[in-house]
C-alpha cells in the first residue's frame, strides 16, 4: 500500500465519518487546551515565585566601630561565600540618603549625629532563596567580626517557603492529572470513533485486507486528527495567551511559543497512539 | 478445487452443520440448494474462512484448513470472490469505491483498479451510479454491487449467497449470464440458493442440504 | 412509557453496548476526576494561604515614656479599629521574658537598664491582611500618641499580596478551563456512544416510537452512566485523598466530604445534558 | 384506504416517482411489481411517510399528507405495518425484543407483549429462537422476524417490501398464507414483489411500476 493510498484515504475517513471527527477533534483541542493553559500558568507562576524569591534579601548591619576599609574587608570575604550573589555596601553616608528618601528630612536633621549604620546588602544566588540556605549564609557571616545585626525576615522566608512548597506541589498534582487525563481522554474519543466504524473494519477483512492495510489509514487519520486539534489548542492558546500578556502584563511574561507548540505533536501522538491501541484491539476481536 | 471432508460446525451448542462432505472440482457451477436456516450461509462463510470448522478439514484451492494461519487468510481471501447474502457494503464510501476496495487491498495500480471497477460495474449495469452511496441504492443495485466487488478480482473460487434474491426476471438473467461466462473462464462457482425452480432449470450438479446436512 | 420501563432500557442499553459504556463510564470519570481534585487542591491552596496570612501582625512599640494605664488605654482605641481582630499588649517585663527566651539570659543581663519597648501586637481580621488594609490601620494608629514604631514587614505583606493574587488568577484560570473541559468532554464522549446508535434510533422512529419514547431511556442512560463516571471520581477521590492526608498532614487539611461527593450529581448532570443534546441532534437529523 | 394523487418524487434532481396515482381500496391486496429500481420500496416509503412527496398528495386511512403534521407521523406508524426489503432489525436485542418494540411503543401492557410478540414469533416459525440476536439468524430468519415485527400491532395497513426474497418455496407459501390470513381479517395489503411469475399466480390485483412511472 503507497503512503499516497494511506493518507487520501485517512482524510477521506475523517471525511466520511466528519461528525464524529469533529467531535473528536474538538474533545483533543479542548484536552490538550487544558494542558496548555496549565503549562503556561506554570510557568508564569514559577516566574513570579522566583521574582519574589530573587528580591530576598539579607541585610547585615555593621557596628559604628569598623571603618570603611574593613568594611569592603569583609564585603570581599562575603562576596566569597557559596551562594552569595551580589553584595553592596550601603556605607552610613549612602543609609542616610535613602532614610531621608524615604521618610523626607525633619527626622533625621533632628539629631546631631548620624545613627543610621553602615551595612552589607546581600543578593542571593536563586536557588540559595530557601529558609535553610540563607541561614546557612546568615551562620557564616555572624561569626565575623563588627556585625551588630543581620536582618532578612526570618518567618517571612520561612512563610515564602511554605507557600511556595505548596503551590508546587499543587501545581505538579493538578498537572500530573490533567496530563494523563488528556492522553485517557483522547485516546477514549479516538477509540469511540473507532468501535463506531467496526462493521466497516470487519467487511475490510472479509474483502481480503491485510491488518495493516486496514491500520496504517485509521493511524494516519488519529495522526492528522489529533494534528488538527492540537492546532487547533494551540492557536486558542496563543491568541488568549497574548491577550493576557497584553492585559495582564505584570502576571504573564514567561516565553509561551514552545509550550504553545507543544500541543500539537502532543495531539500527533496522542491521536495516533490513540487509534492504533483502539484498531488494534478491534481487529483482534474480530479474528 | 474445493474440498470438505467430515466437517461439522457448532455455534453455542447448536449443531449448524453436521458432517459435510463436498468435493468441488475445478471449473466446476455447483448450487447449494436448501431451505431457509438449511446452512447454506454458514457453508459458505467456512469455505471463506470467515469461521473454522468445530471438526472436520477444508481445502480450497492450495489452502488448506490444517495449515492455513491466520495471517494467510487475507490471501486467500483476496483469490475468493463472496456475494454476501446481505451484500456487506462499505456504508460510507460510494459504490466505486466499494467495488475498487477489492483492488486495492491487491495493492493493484490506480489505473487498472479504475478501469476494472468501471468495467465491472458495467457489466452489472450499474456504472452511470459508480458515486452513489450504497443507501442511495434499491435492494436489487446493492445486490449487484456486491456482485461486482465479488467478481472485479478475477477470483479462482466465486462463493455466491443468494445472489439473485432481490433481482429482477431480467436482472438475474443478466447476472446469470455473467456467473456462466466466468465460470467459463476458469473460475470454480459455488451459488446458494433457496430457489428450487431456478436449480431445477439449470444444468448444473445440485447439492442439497437440509438441518445443516447434505443429502 | 412507564418509568420502569424507561429505567430497564436505560441499563440493558449500557449492557448492551457496554464496550462504548465503559469508555464513556473511564472518560466521564476521567474528567470529573481531575476537576475534583482541582476542587480539594484549590479548597487547601486557599486554606494554607489563609493560615500563612492570619500569621501576619502588627507590631506597636510604645516609647518609654508611657505608663501601662496609657498602654491599656491606646489598647482599647486599637481594638476598636475597624479590622482588628485581637490586641496583646507585651509590656516591657514580658518583651524581656520574649527575648530572652528567644536568645539566652546573658546579652539582656549585660545591659543596666532594660533596653527592650513594650508593644502592641495585633492580629487583623482576614479579610483585612492585604497590604492595602493593613496600611490603613497602621494609618489610624499612628496618629496615637506614645508610639515609637510600627512593624509589620511591609515589603513582605506586599509579597505576598502578589503571590497570593497570582495563584489566585492561576487557580481560577485553571478551574474555568478545567470545569469548561469537563462539561465538554463528558458531553462530548456521550455523543459519540449515541451517534453510534444512530442506526438503531431511525430503526425506532420508523416502527413508530414518539421522540420522548426514544430519549427517555437514552437521557436516564446517560444520567446513569454519568452517576456511575462521578462515583468512581468520587471514590478515587475519597480513597486518594484521605491517603494525602495521612502521608502529607501539613498540606492536606480541608473538608473535603462535600467536594467529593459532589462529582457524583455533577457526573448525573452532564451524562444526563450530554445524552439529551445528542439525541435531540440525532432526531431533528432524521425528521 | 390508500390514495396517491399526482406524486412525485425527486431526490437530488433524480426523478425515482413520477405522477404516480393510485387507489387502494379498505381490504384490498395490492401487488407492486416492478424490475429492480422501479421505485417500489420509494413509493411504500412515501406511503409510511418515512419521506415526504416532493409534488402531489397521499392519504393513507385518515392521515392526508397534507395535513398530517410531523408529531402525528409516530401514531400513523404503529398502525401501519412495514416489512423492510433490508429488515432493518435492532442489532443490539433479541429477537423476540425487536418483535415487542413494535408493541411497546404503543403502550401495551407488559403481559399482552409479551403473549402477542411470543404467538406472532410462532405464526413465522420462529418461537423457538426467540432469544437469538439478529446476527445469529440466517437470512430467511431475519426476514421472517421482520415480518412478525410488522404483524404484531394489528395493523390496518401492510406494507411488505419484498418480503419473500429470503425465503424458500416453503417457508414462502407460509407466510404468504399469513398475509392472506391477515388481508381477510380487514388488513390492506400492499406488496412489492419483482417476481413477476408469483405475482402472475396470485388472484390479485397488479400494480405495474417502471422507471417510476406506473403502467
Ligand atoms: N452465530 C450463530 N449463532 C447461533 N445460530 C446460528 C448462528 N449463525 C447461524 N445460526 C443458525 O444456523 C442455521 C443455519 O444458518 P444459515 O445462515 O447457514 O442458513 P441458510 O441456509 O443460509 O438460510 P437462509 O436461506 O435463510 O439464508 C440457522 O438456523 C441459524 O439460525
Ligand atoms: N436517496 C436516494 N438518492 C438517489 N437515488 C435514490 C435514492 N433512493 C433511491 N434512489 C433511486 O431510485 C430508484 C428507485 O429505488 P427503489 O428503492 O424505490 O427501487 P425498487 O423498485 O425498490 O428496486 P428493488 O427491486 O431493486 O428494490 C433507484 O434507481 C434508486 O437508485
Ligand atoms: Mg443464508
Ligand atoms: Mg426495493
Amino acid at each position: 500500500m503507497g503512503l499516497g493510498y494511506a493518507f487520501r484515504e485517512a482524510i477521506l475517513g475523517l471525511y466520511r465519518a466528519r461528525g464524529m471527527s469533529l467531535v473528536s477533534i474538538g474533545t483533543t483541542a479542548v484536552s490538550l487546551l487544558v494542558f496548555g493553559i496549565f503549562l503556561l500558568v506554570t510557568l508564569n507562576l514559577y516566574g513570579i515565585v522566583g521574582q519574589v524569591r530573587r528580591r530576598i534579601e539579607i541585610e547585615v548591619y555593621l557596628s559604628d566601630d569598623i571603618d570603611d576599609k574593613e568594611a569592603l574587608d569583609l564585603k570581599r570575604k562575603v562576596e566569597a561565600i557559596n551562594g552569595v550573589k551580589e553584595v553592596d555596601y550601603i556605607d552610613k553616608e549612602k543609609a542616610a540618603d535613602e532614610f531621608r528618601q524615604a521618610f523626607g528630612e525633619g527626622l533625621l536633621e533632628a539629631v546631631s549625629q548620624n545613627p543610621l549604620p553602615a551595612s552589607l546588602r546581600i543578593k542571593v544566588e536563586d536557588t540559595f532563596s530557601t529558609s535553610d540556605k540563607i541561614k546557612e549564609i546568615v551562620k557564616q557571616i555572624e561569626k565575623r567580626r563588627g556585625i551588630e545585626e543581620i536582618e532578612y525576615g526570618r518567618q517571612w522566608v520561612e512563610r515564602l517557603d511554605r507557600l511556595t512548597l505548596i503551590v508546587t506541589v499543587a501545581d505538579l498534582v493538578i498537572g500530573l492529572v490533567i496530563g494523563l487525563s488528556s492522553i485517557f481522554v483522547v485516546a477514549n474519543t479516538v477509540n469511540l470513533t473507532i468501535l463506531a466504524r467496526r462493521e466497516s473494519i470487519e467487511i475490510m477483512k472479509l474483502v481480503g485486507a491485510t491488518d495493516n492495510f486496514i491500520q496504517i489509514p485509521f493511524l494516519l487519520e488519529g495522526i492528522i486528527g489529533g494534528t488538527l486539534g492540537g492546532a487547533l489548542a494551540s492557536a486558542i492558546l496563543y491568541f488568549s495567551y497574548n491577550w493576557a500578556v497584553v492585559h495582564f502584563p505584570r502576571i504573564t511574561f514567561a516565553p509561551s511559543n514552545l509550550a504553545v507548540a507543544l500541543m500539537i505533536p502532543l495531539g500527533a501522538i496522542l491521536g495516533g497512539l490513540g487509534s492504533r491501541i483502539s484498531v488494534k484491539r478491534v481487529l483482534k476481536s474480530l479474528a | 478445487m474445493i474440498q470438505m471432508y467430515r466437517v461439522s460446525k457448532k455455534i453455542h451448542n447448536t449443531t449448524v452443520l453436521e458432517d459435510v462432505n463436498l468435493h468441488v472440482g475445478k471449473g466446476e457451477f455447483v448450487l447449494l440448494v436448501g431451505p431457509s436456516g438449511a446452512g447454506k450461509s454458514t457453508l459458505l462463510r467456512l469455505l471463506h474462512f470467515d469461521d473454522r470448522p468445530t471438526e472436520g478439514w477444508i481445502r480450497v484451492g492450495e489452502y488448506s484448513s490444517s495449515a492455513l494461519k491466520d495471517r494467510q487468510i487475507p490471501l486467500l481471501r483476496r483469490k475468493i470472490g463472496i456475494i454476501f447474502q446481505d451484500f456487506k457494503l462499505l456504508k460510507d464510501r460510494n459504490i466505486f469505491e466499494n467495488v475498487a476496495f477489492a483492488l486495492r487491498v491487491t495493492g493493484t495500480r490506480k489505473s487498472l483498479t479504475k478501469r476494472k471497477a468501471l468495467q465491472t460495474l458495467t457489466a452489472v449495469g450499474l456504472a452511470h451510479r459508480r458515486d452513489a452511496m450504497p443507501n442511495q441504492l434499491s435492494g436489487g443495485e446493492q445486490q449487484r454491487v456486491s456482485i461486482a466487488r465479488a467478481l472485479v478480482n478475477d477470483p479462482f473460487v466465486l462463493l455466491a449467497d443468494e445472489p439473485l434474491g432481490d433481482l429482477d426476471k431480467e436482472a438475474s438473467s443478466n447476472i446469470l449470464e455473467l456467473l456462466k461466462e466466468i465460470n467459463h473462464r476458469g473460475t470454480t462457482v459455488v451459488m446458494a440458493t433457496h430457489d428450487e425452480d431456478l436449480a431445477a432449470h439449470m444444468p448444473y450438479r445440485c447439492i442439497r442440504i437440509e438441518n445443516g446436512r447434505i443429502l
